[in-house]
């Protein structure tokens, strides 16, 4: 049995599926670590990766330009964002709450607009793949690394741009103070609400971008709640990361991973009854878990946690 | 533009149901220090919140200069040369010093941060006011000493020529409050305007050059340092005169109840913190433990109460082992707690009076039968512990972060004392606490004593050691450097918390 | 549990509504568990029901339908409702069904109720209002499998499911009866993905049939339409099930299992009509034309290959060949 | 100085404090409004719709019940949320618990079928409870020991429960005759009718509605009227002072979501004894739960996270969804609308919330923090 796991063919599919399916966590986790890094858990993400998903589609689908199809992707979950963070900023409104409001929104509003606009679910020719010249004929790990389609380089580029942004900017330093202690924020004069409004909105472009990812990228096709349940495992994946975005893309490429194993240990016919190998990758997480929560040491402690400066 | 005057007039604000400040008018120059006291809740952190420009006044204005200020935030104060160094740090405790400067500032490098030139200017103002601290250092780390430091050096940083600076001796030591004093003449003699806050009247004597008392959000005085005494502003204060020392009558001394044995124990970073550490206390007196914060007095009181693991040693109260029990065990040992961080230790802020004067007591008879409440009996008990000890309350039902800071410890002290301890551990049990209700505090403590209790007082503020103990052990780098008769000279006891032993400084051992 | 009894021959002619020659309409209501557009299960009944109405007209016939009835609960109210509001046929589409359906009939004695897929009709309970339907679809995937180690150059197959359960699993188990009688040295592979909707995690299962050395694929549930995009990408094949799937890629679509219940509809409702209300458990099958297999005429299909599926659905129907399945 | 009688803090719901109720209602209203926008583009009469999805959710006697019956899950879970939230933690885990509690009643009831009914049902509930509990404990000693954040852990726990019953409902708990025959239905037998919870009234409603309103009157009890309710609160207010104060902190921790946990595995016990009398799977936990596990955070907090609070508004929300379900029945919109209204009740609601807590906060403040002119208590006279 772990003969045949450790084929070449199975490491290299496991890697490649793993590429894949991280492409949409990664979006959506590293914008949900900028708002989760600023004190604003985004739980709706799923809703906003479905509109966006949706819109992505549609547009590829009539104009045939996944272009503008990403840029309107990409401006729908940004005004899904915006709305969001009007009601855990402004409004203050309990945000894991407001975060299953926002998912069922989209998840009812993505299906309406779909059934109404599209009909039934029709493939679309989605983002070419693209060769990275030199690379991708490099033997066994070219095709599987470098001859992807250009959503998934974005993701990982998003992580180093991530880090860079976090640690590196004056604005990654106002989130990080407005996430852990808002009043030292406040009290020299950074606008808490601003900066928040900022990464919500991110996050909910971000998101967006992964739902354009999943329908114009990885499957070409929309479906009702294509996501099925891939925004709230991203929120998991920040907590996971604890907030760092290399952690986040280890704990994507982890999760994926071992989704696509389990997928393998099923398709090369090991006796695992297909329920128990799905419970692999979620058992896996808790026990990387209970490793990765001791060497939290930074954390937004102002997570969910609405500012008010006492009046 | 430097700060020549700042000027509040007619200043009124109203909270839900209180008028903090009623008609308030303050005035500060460039070169001088403004002392302004109070009691608790006089009104004085929400005043100068105003001039911060964190609260809105419902009334009045704020002139600068002679020139109508319109300050919509504190990013507005701060443009307009005003910072404010707030008793509860401001501080970002993951982020490094020089990372808590830049926060907010405009960088060199437009979007990129400049730590690097930060931490140069850091340093030239560091060496310039004698504010030595580590730029690298993250702030959880530095001792409450330096983040003050820190505070300052952002201020600075932003050229606020007017300091704002609310209790900032609470909780420094007195050698640290030394140098802080330092650094404020400096600050003033360098043109600056400085407000400074204090319940201590010592220190509003030694620093300023006037005081301005509030009483109930109004002013009730204003006076030249020079032209006061302590025993004045206290009376202004409070309306009558206070005690502030005591002349207790001589100690019955009873059996040992505390004996601690070679105790050692870490602290939060793993660090050990009390080593080899030796102590008796018996019934009847007072022990304080004097010494500069972060010499493992905290971790002392932890490792009695049961809250931090002890690595080595043995505590026994009333010959019973209660080395690494649960708090709950070394309680019902007969010992009663006042913790250092009464907030955050002490009470559950959300909690209502009644309910956090039942903390400890809340699952047995006669308030619990079995498991179940006694509304009638918690009320007929928490009536009596609110009524005995004073508590200021408007109600039973209040929630207890809407009490002030000294009525929040006399909560904890009725809750801990009437459950007649064998011994009590009482750690800054008056600190930021006002003169009043200091002075009903210590006198609790004295009467504790005279019931025959062991009492550990743990404190930092020198006067209020040697003014209750019997005794007072120096504690030095987790040891004790030696036991004084509280009569040594403060000279004496200042040289012993630097760690030089006490037969080479020579007070009069006891 | 009854065993199905075999469809009677009475069929398509006998549901003519001359049968009922009041001219009433009759009228349809479905409760299904995914939405009326899933190329799927769902949308089979939707298109065997709009075929139906354009047949007979819709002053004769009239239907109306609640999707998304995922949750038991809210389609036990919504059986109840439509029962109420006396419905000629309340259909209750989905095997989760049974047990509200089981509550609800005996209070609408008047009210015609049919269950699938499934092969109880509660007539030993007492129960005589309902009709259940289901799908010998192991037999469509009995000729996919058989067209399909034909097609197949790497002699390894792929099969994917949603959970190993219901009419999925049959037609799975079909599959590879079929190929494996076609060719013993075949390999078929299976996956499940543990979920209906997850159309990523499906992409993803196709993708590993594929690095795996699968050239042709099968599989059933609203999230396959992930792996159809996947098959297009790699250019593998695909057979599809439940409903026409060959406009998801044109040309990989070699043929799909559809699933017809216009059959079974049009006899329950001329039992209906003549006062029967239950009490028959109709399987659809190549014999009785409740399944279909449907030809892409997109896939230029080797006409040796069609032959031999249109022999094996023959021998099907005749009962020359078995799918072996019990 | 006043020193009023304990009375108002015993954590009573008080029912005069209108934006409670005025506010969230009047946020309804503006998500039905814009919900009828989107009725109106979709060619359909919202108001037609409207009355049409008021007679479902209250037209007839099995109308109500079906709302009544919807609510009960929510109530529960509510409930249960209300614990878990009062001892400082998060319960994402509800649909988990639930199918556990399920899986466990189920469990119970196809060992035993022959006993009586009295022995029977108390028994397949206590189950129920203990199947949730230990589901919800799983993830609070997660907490406790390896600091593991409860949110991520629930979350995971959930998908993993639904495997787990997906499992054995495709083999050891499969009705034989579904075994037996091709179409392999994943579905346990019927239970016994005399497992079935009782009848109300004849319509769907159960005895579970009277179980689940005495739940929230006993966790009412529990958390402001005994001392493990005060420790879980205490606990969850402030984990260092209960420390200090001799509570342990971890123990209290665990057994705040266990309880939670409980309550949504005996919501799991009443939904299979008294609404599908079987198990059964679509491969998701919400073909059986109904979102019931999300649902009842929503619930608990349009109920002020007090368990006396969450019965009407888990009763107004399952009459929502009820309603909201036959909308898709009277005017033939897609069932995606049903999803949608859902989701801009949720928004509304729960964005509203700031304008009811700030009159609250007002008044309290207001009546209980009157500032004393001068202070009456006068320090006794000291000796010095
Ligand atoms: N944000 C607030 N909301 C409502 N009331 C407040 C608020 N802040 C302060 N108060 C009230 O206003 C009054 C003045 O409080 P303030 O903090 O200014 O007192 P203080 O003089 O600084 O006291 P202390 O010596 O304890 O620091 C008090 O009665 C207090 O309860
Ligand atoms: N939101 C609030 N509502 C009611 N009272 C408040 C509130 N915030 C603070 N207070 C009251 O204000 C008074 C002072 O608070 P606290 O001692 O915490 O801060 P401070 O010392 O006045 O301020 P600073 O931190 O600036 O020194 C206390 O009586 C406290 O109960
Ligand atoms: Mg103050
Ligand atoms: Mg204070």
């Amino acid at each position: 049995m772990l003969e045949q796991l450790l084929a070449p063919a199975v490491i290299i599919g496991v890697l490649a599926s793993g590429i894949q399916l991280a492409t949409p966590y990664l979006y959506a986790s590293i914008g949900e670590m900028f708002s989760q890094v600023s004190g604003v858990l985004n739980l709706g993400l799923e809703g906003v990766m479905l509109v966006a998903a949706f819109a992505a589609y549609y547009i590829t689908w009539t104009t045939g330009n996944y272009y503008y199809a990403l840029a309107i992707a990409t401006l729908v979950g940004g005004l899904m964002g915006l709305l969001t963070a009007f009601i855990s900023v402004t409004l203050k409104a309990e945000q894991g709450i407001s975060g299953i409001g926002i998912y069922l929104f989209g998840l009812g509003l993505s299906d309406l607009l779909f059934l109404v606009m599209v009909g039934t679910p029709k493939a679309i020719d989605g983002v070419p793949r693209l060769e990275i010249p030199g690379l991708s004929d490099l033997p066994v790990l070219g095709p599987v690394l470098f001859s992807q389609n250009l959503l998934v380089y974005g993701a990982f580029a998003c992580v180093p741009l991530a880090w860079f942004i976090l640690n590196k900017t004056t604005l990654g330093l106002k989130i990080r103070a407005v996430g852990q202690t808002p009043e030292a924020a406040d009290s020299l004069g950074i606008s808490v609400s601003q900066v928040r409004y900022i990464t919500v909105t991110l996050a909910g472009a971000m998101a967006g971008i992964a739902g354009a990812s999943l329908s114009i990228a990885l499957l070409n096709i929309f479906q009702q709640n294509l996501t099925s349940g891939l925004g709230f495992i991203a929120v998991a994946l920040v907590y996971f990361g604890g907030w760092r975005p290399f952690r986040i893309m280890a704990g994507a490429l982890l999760f994926s991973m071992v989704n696509a194993l389990q997928l393998w240990i099923q398709t090369l016919g090991i006796g695992l009854p297909s329920d128990i190998a799905g419970m692999l990758p979620y058992v896996l997480t808790i026990v990387a878990l209970i490793f990765a929560a001791r060497q939290i040491v930074t954390q937004p402690t102002a997570l969910t946690k609405p500012f008010e400066r006492g009046e | 533009m430097p700060i020549e005057t700042v000027e509040l007039r007619n200043v009124s604000k109203r909270f839900p149901g209180v008028l903090a400040n009623d008609q308030v008018n303050f005035d500060v120059h460039a070169g001088e220090i403004h002392a302004l006291l109070g009691e608790n809740g006089a009104g004085k952190s929400t005043l100068m919140k105003i001039l911060y420009a964190m609260y809105r006044p419902t009334e009045g204005e704020i002139f600068i200069n002679g020139k109508l200020a319109e300050l919509r935030s504190p990013a507005d104060a701060l443009a307009n040369g005003i910072g404010m160094i707030h008793q509860h740090f401001q501080l970002v405790p993951g982020f490094t010093v020089v990372e808590n400067v830049a926060l907010g500032l405009k960088s060199s490098r437009g979007p990129l941060t400049d730590l690097d030139v930060v931490t140069k200017r850091v340093q030239e103002l560091a060496t310039q006011y004698g504010l030595s601290v580590e730029p690298n250092a993250l702030v959880w780390q530095l001792a409450v000493g330096q983040q003050q430091r820190v505070e300052i050096i952002k201020a600075l940083y932003r050229d606020a020529s007017l300091l704002i600076l609310d209790e900032p001796t609470a909780v420094l030591t007195p050698q640290e409050v030394k140098e802080f004093f330092d650094i404020l003449r400096r600050l003033r003699d360098a043109g600056n305007a400085l407000i400074f806050i204090s319940h201590k009247l010592y220190e509003v004597m030694a620093i300023s050059d006037r005081v301005t008392v509030l009483r109930d959000g109004r002013v009730v005085g204003r006076v030249k340092t020079a032209d006061t005494n302590q025993k004045e502003l206290a009376r202004m204060m409070v309306g009558r005169d206070v005690i502030t020392r005591w002349d207790k009558p001589p100690a019955q001394q009873g059996p040992v109840v505390l004996k601690i044995e070679h105790l050692s124990a870490a602290n939060d970073k793993g660090i050990t913190a009390v080593r080899d550490f030796s102590l008796e206390v018996r019934a009847g007196e007072i022990l304080g433990i004097a010494g500069v914060s972060g010499n493992g007095q905290r971790e002392l009181a932890e490792a009695i109460a049961g809250m931090r693991r002890a690595t080595a040693g043995t505590i026994w109260v009333d010959n019973q082992n209660v080395t690494n029990q649960s708090p709950a065990q070394v309680s019902a040992s007969g010992v009663a707690f006042v913790p250092e961080e009464r907030m955050t230790m002490g009470v559950v802020r959300e909690f209502t009076v009644a309910e956090n004067a039942i903390l400890e007591t809340h699952a047995y008879p006669p308030l619990a039968n079995r498991g179940v409440f006694d509304f009638g009996q918690i009320n007929d008990h928490c009536t009596r512990l609110v009524r005995e000890y004073d508590v200021k309350t408007p109600s039973l039902d209040t929630p207890v972060k809407s009490l002030s800071g000294g009525n929040i410890q006399k909560l904890i002290l009725a809750r801990e004392l009437d459950r007649a301890p064998r011994l009590l551990l009482a750690a800054q049990p008056t600190r930021g606490v006002d003169i009043g209700a200091t002075e009903y505090i210590h006198k609790r403590l004295i009467e504790q004593r005279a019931n025959g209790t062991a009492v550990l007082l743990i404190s930092e503020d020198l006067e209020e050691v040697r003014a209750l103990s019997d005794r007072i052990a120096v504690m030095y780098e987790g040891q004790i450097v030696g036991i004084v008769s509280p009569d040594s000279k403060m000279e004496d006891l200042g040289l012993m918390m630097a760690g030089i032993k006490g037969n080479d400084a020579n007070p009069s051992t006891c | 549990a009854p065993v199905a009894a075999p469809p009677p021959a009475t069929s398509a002619p006998a549901a003519q509504p001359t049968a009922a020659p009041a001219a009433e309409q009759f009228r349809v209501a479905v409760v299904m568990p995914s939405a009326a557009n899933d190329l799927a299960f769902s949308q089979s009944m939707v298109d065997a029901l709009n075929r139906l109405q354009s047949e007979m007209g819709k002053d004769k016939f009239d239907f109306v339908y609640s999707e998304n009835m995922f949750v038991v609960g809210d389609a036990a109210a919504a059986i109840r409702d439509y029962a109420t509001k006396g419905y000629n046929l309340v259909i209750a589409h989905g095997s989760q069904y049974g047990a509200p359906l089981q509550e609800i009939a005996p209070d609408f004695p008047d009210t015609a109720f049919a269950w699938g897929t499934a092969v109880d009709t509660f007539e030993d309970k007492g129960i005589k209002n309902v009709f259940a339907y289901t799908v010998a679809s192991d037999q469509g995937g009995y000729v996919e499998g058989v067209m399909a180690a034909k097609l197949s150059k790497s002699k390894v197959l792929g099969a994917l499911g949603p959970i190993p359960a219901g009419d999925g699993q049959l037609t799975i188990r079909g599959f590879e009866a079929g190929a494996l009688a076609t060719d013993p040295a075949i390999k078929v592979q299976t996956t499940y993905t543990n979920s209906f909707s997850d159309v990523a995690l499906m992409s993803q299962a196709a993708q590993t049939q594929i690095a795996s050395g699968a050239d042709v694929l099968t599989g059933t549930s609203q999230s396959v339409v992930g792996a159809v995009s996947v098959i297009k990408d790699k250019n593998a094949l695909w057979f599809g099930n439940q409903s026409d799937q060959s406009s998801l890629a044109p040309g990989n679509v070699v043929a799909s299992q559809v699933y017809d219940w216009t059959f079974a509809l049009k006899d329950m409702m001329s039992q209906i009509n003549a006062g029967t209300r239950g009490g028959e458990v109709f399987i659809m099958t190549f014999a009785n034309g409740g399944l279909v297999m449907q030809f892409n005429d997109g896939y230029a299909l080797p006409a040796d290959i069609k032959t031999l599926a249109e022999q094996t659905i023959a021998g099907l129907k005749d009962g020359s060949i078995k799918t072996g399945i019990e | 100085m006043k020193n009023t009688a304990l009375d108002t803090k015993r954590g009573r719901f008080d029912p005069g404090r209108f934006n409670y109720i005025l506010v969230p209602l009047a946020a309804g209203a503006a998500a039905l409004f814009v919900g009828g926008l989107v009725l109106l583009a979709l060619g359909a009469n919202p108001i037609e719709a409207y009355i049409g999805m008021a007679q479902g959710a209250f037209g007839s006697p099995n109308a109500i019940a079906d709302s009544l019956v919807k609510a009960v899950p929510l109530l529960l879970v509510g409930v249960g949320i209300c614990i878990a939230y009062r001892g400082g933690m998060i319960n994402i885990g509800g649909e988990g618990q639930i199918v556990m509690g399920a899986l466990a009643t189920t469990a119970v009831v196809l060992a035993f079928p022959f006993l009586p009914g009295l022995v029977l049902i108390p028994l397949a509930l206590v189950a129920g409870l203990v199947g949730g509990g230990f589901w919800g404990g799983i993830a609070g000693f997660l907490k406790a020991r390896f600091k593991v954040n409860e949110v991520l852990s629930t979350v995971m726990l959930n998908a993993i429960a639904v495997q787990f019953m997906t499992f054995l409902l495709n083999g050891a708990l499969m009705d034989p005759s579904s075994v037996d025959n091709t179409i392999r239905i994943p579905q346990t037998l019927r239970f016994p009718p005399w497992a079935d919870l009782p009848r109300l009234v004849p319509t769907r409603l159960h005895f579970g509605v009277l179980l689940a309103i005495f739940a929230a009157v006993v966790v009412y009890f529990l958390l402001w009227r005994t001392s493990v309710g005060y420790r879980i609160r205490a606990v969850g207010f402030n984990m260092v002072a209960s420390k200090y104060a001799g509570i342990p902190v971890n123990r209290y921790q665990i057994l705040a979501i266990t309880l939670s946990g409980a309550l949504a595995g005996m919501a799991g016990a009443v939904e299979v004894l008294g609404v599908s009398h079987r198990l059964f799977t679509d491969g998701s936990a919400t073909g059986f739960t109904g979102s019931a596990g999300f649902n009842g955070i929503v619930a608990a907090l349009f109920g002020g996270l007090h368990p006396l609070g969450v019965i009407p508004a888990s009763f107004l929300f399952g009459a929502l969804l009820t309603g909201a379900n036959s909308l898709q029945r009277t005017v033939q919109v897609p069932g995606a609308f049903v999803t949608t209204l859902d989701g801009l009740v949720v928004i509304f609601v729960v964005a509203s919330q700031i304008w009811a807590k700030r009159r609250a906060t007002q008044r309290v403040l207001a009546e209980t923090t009157p500032r004393p002119a001068t202070p009456t208590a006068v320090t006794p006279d000291v000796t010095p």
